[in-house]
């Protein structure tokens, strides 16, 4: 096999940077020497085949990277593909929290019957929901609750402007 | 362009004997998926017509096999095989049965089992399938080390939400999950014991109805574990068993020489 | 800048597949046409370079991975993860779902003779299987249905990528 080759699918799969001399561990056949001059064979025709990406020495290794004038389309990706609207799960979620709150992560699990670690994070990311408290017991485990962004959002003043309609469920509703 | 995406291909009818045919008594339960997975290691192994399974044998073959199931699998995987146990007896004695006229003649009660299988084979050859297909992709790598970017600021981005939308998304939150219902534990049961029980209660009185061991215990596996017993008893001369008419009260006698056991 | 050389610097840059739409929001001047053209573009200058990668369709996406032949010089760093392999129990059921979606957990016992509860909070943890509703009825029970992450693990394309019943059928018969 190409020993250039397979520099470049190990140069791609890794996760941390790798010296030449890692590198050559990959087969009895490569020579730290082997990789070195595969590592300049590599940065040579992505420069000549104008790729998107390069190697870069990071410390004592190298990784393939983007080169950086691409930067401004990857940003632009990530926020556009971040959407300005809640998923379904965290839209459910917010619910549960507002409603219940304070509120752990275990009863909303129990409500939605799917995990929430995820949702909650977002849900904290977007500023919407705060951690208010522990409860008490084993691992005394984080509570939940709205914020005053949330209630800005939906211009109510407090919590008891929530609209309590007779259709939600029990778990839900408030404590008469 | 190169396609990972080919057509995932079906082992090949060899490949999916998981087991091979070796000592088919000893089989380990680890092994075997379920009940339906060791039925059907039985009868693939031996070449048996799947649709004409001699039920007697197998019946016999799979309690076999499930001996001590309480010891080498948890509690609630033993009651998933002394389940189709029970179910296996059931039909065996079924076939045992008279007909009754009324019946369709096509009623073989071995059909519902039979389907079952076939379906369940069906899904472990996807397995199989499946597995091959995670192997292929598995030697494919994706890049390992991605630049982190600074995430857009999720705070800061715009929120598209209603109170209405809001609200109406709280209302369609359905009631909780079901809760799994509690089952209580199986304690295990063997069919020794209910030879000794068999004993005893015949040392008191000559005959004894089946019925009478039934409605002790509720569980099926204790009314399959005495019938077994009953079976077995019979075998060896210890009692003798009679019905006076089809589908009457089924008598367990003492037999003649039931000094010990 | 050249639209091939924004879809390549997207596509390395990102851990999961891409669909051509979702890489068509980096750049205004980028349309879905374009992406897929781009795509097809580099695909045939990774073939023609000999390149240890390619490019490859998973699911609605696409994702740069490196070819099969390089794997065994993979294997030997501890930098480059493996993904586990799915136990015969998930397999399993994974092949219920696929096939049955949507499917409740009942149905799923009532087909593998054992109980499902374990293997599918498991399949929902590695995000493999997704709650995609309720059934009707008593206790109105969660249904299961596989997602883009399932295609992505076995490879696949589209569920039309897996076997058909009927071509099972014959090496049901083969056996006997």
């Amino acid at each position: 096999m190409n020993p250039t080759r397979i520099v470049e699918a190990i140069l791609l799969a890794s996760e941390t940077p790798l010296a030449p001399k890692e590198i050559a561990r990959a087969s009895t056949d490569l020579s730290t020497k082997d990789v070195e001059d595969a590592i300049s064979e590599l940065a040579r025709e992505y420069e000549a085949d104008d790729r998107a990406f390069q190697i870069y020495p990071l410390g004592d290794g190298y990784q393939i990277l983007t080169r950086p004038e691409y930067a401004p389309y990857l940003e632009r990706f990530d926020s556009i593909t971040r959407t300005n609207k809640l998923s379904r799960a965290a839209l459910e979620t917010l619910a549960i929290i507002a409603y219940r709150q304070p509120v752990g992560r275990l009863q909303i699990e129990e409500l939605r019957g799917v995990s929430a670690a995820g949702v909650l994070r977002n849900l904290q990311e977007r500023g919407l929901i705060d951690i208010v408290g522990r409860a008490e017991g084993l691992g005394r485990p984080l509570l939940y609750g709205t914020n005053e962004k949330f209630l800005d959002h939906f211009g109510l003043r407090s919590l008891e402007d929530l609209p309590q309609p007779q259709e939600l469920q029990i778990a839900l509703r408030a404590e008469e | 362009m190169e396609v990972i995406g080919k057509k995932v291909r079906l082992p090949s009818p060899a490949a999916s004997r998981i087991v091979e045919a070796d000592d088919r008594f000893v089989v380990e339960l680890e092994r075997f998926q379920g009940p339906l997975d060791l039925l059907l290691h039985l009868i693939r192994s031996q070449d048996i017509d799947i649709f004409d399974i001699p039920i007697g044998d197998i019946t016999e073959q799979f309690i076999k096999a499930i001996e001590g199931v309480e010891d080498s699998v948890s509690l609630e995987r033993a009651g998933e095989f002394l389940e189709m146990a029970a179910t296996l007896v059931r039909i065996k004695a079924q076939m045992l049965l008279p007909r009754r006229d009324d019946l369709l003649e096509d009623q073989d009660p071995r059909s519902e089992l039979v389907r079952r299988l076939l379906e369940y084979e069906f899904f472990r050859e996807m397995a199989h399938a499946l597995s091959a297909a995670e192997a292929e992709r598995a030697l494919h790598r994706p890049k390992g080390y991605v630049e982190p970017r600074p995430s857009p600021d999720m705070g800061e981005l715009p929120l598209q939400l209603s109170l209405e939308e809001f609200v109406a998304a709280a209302i369609s939150l359905p009631a909780p999950p079901e809760r799994k219902p509690h089952r209580a534990p199986v304690r295990p049961v063997t069919v020794d014991e209910k030879i000794d029980l068999w004993f005893r209660v015949l040392k008191e009185k000559t005959r004894v109805p089946f019925e009478w061991f039934m409605r002790r215990w509720k569980t099926r596996i204790h009314a399959v574990m005495s019938f077994l017993a009953a079976l077995e008893l019979a075998k060896r001369g210890k009692v003798r068993l009679n019905q006076e008419r089809h589908f009457g009260t089924l008598w367990v006698n003492r037999g003649e020489s039931d000094e010990d056991s």
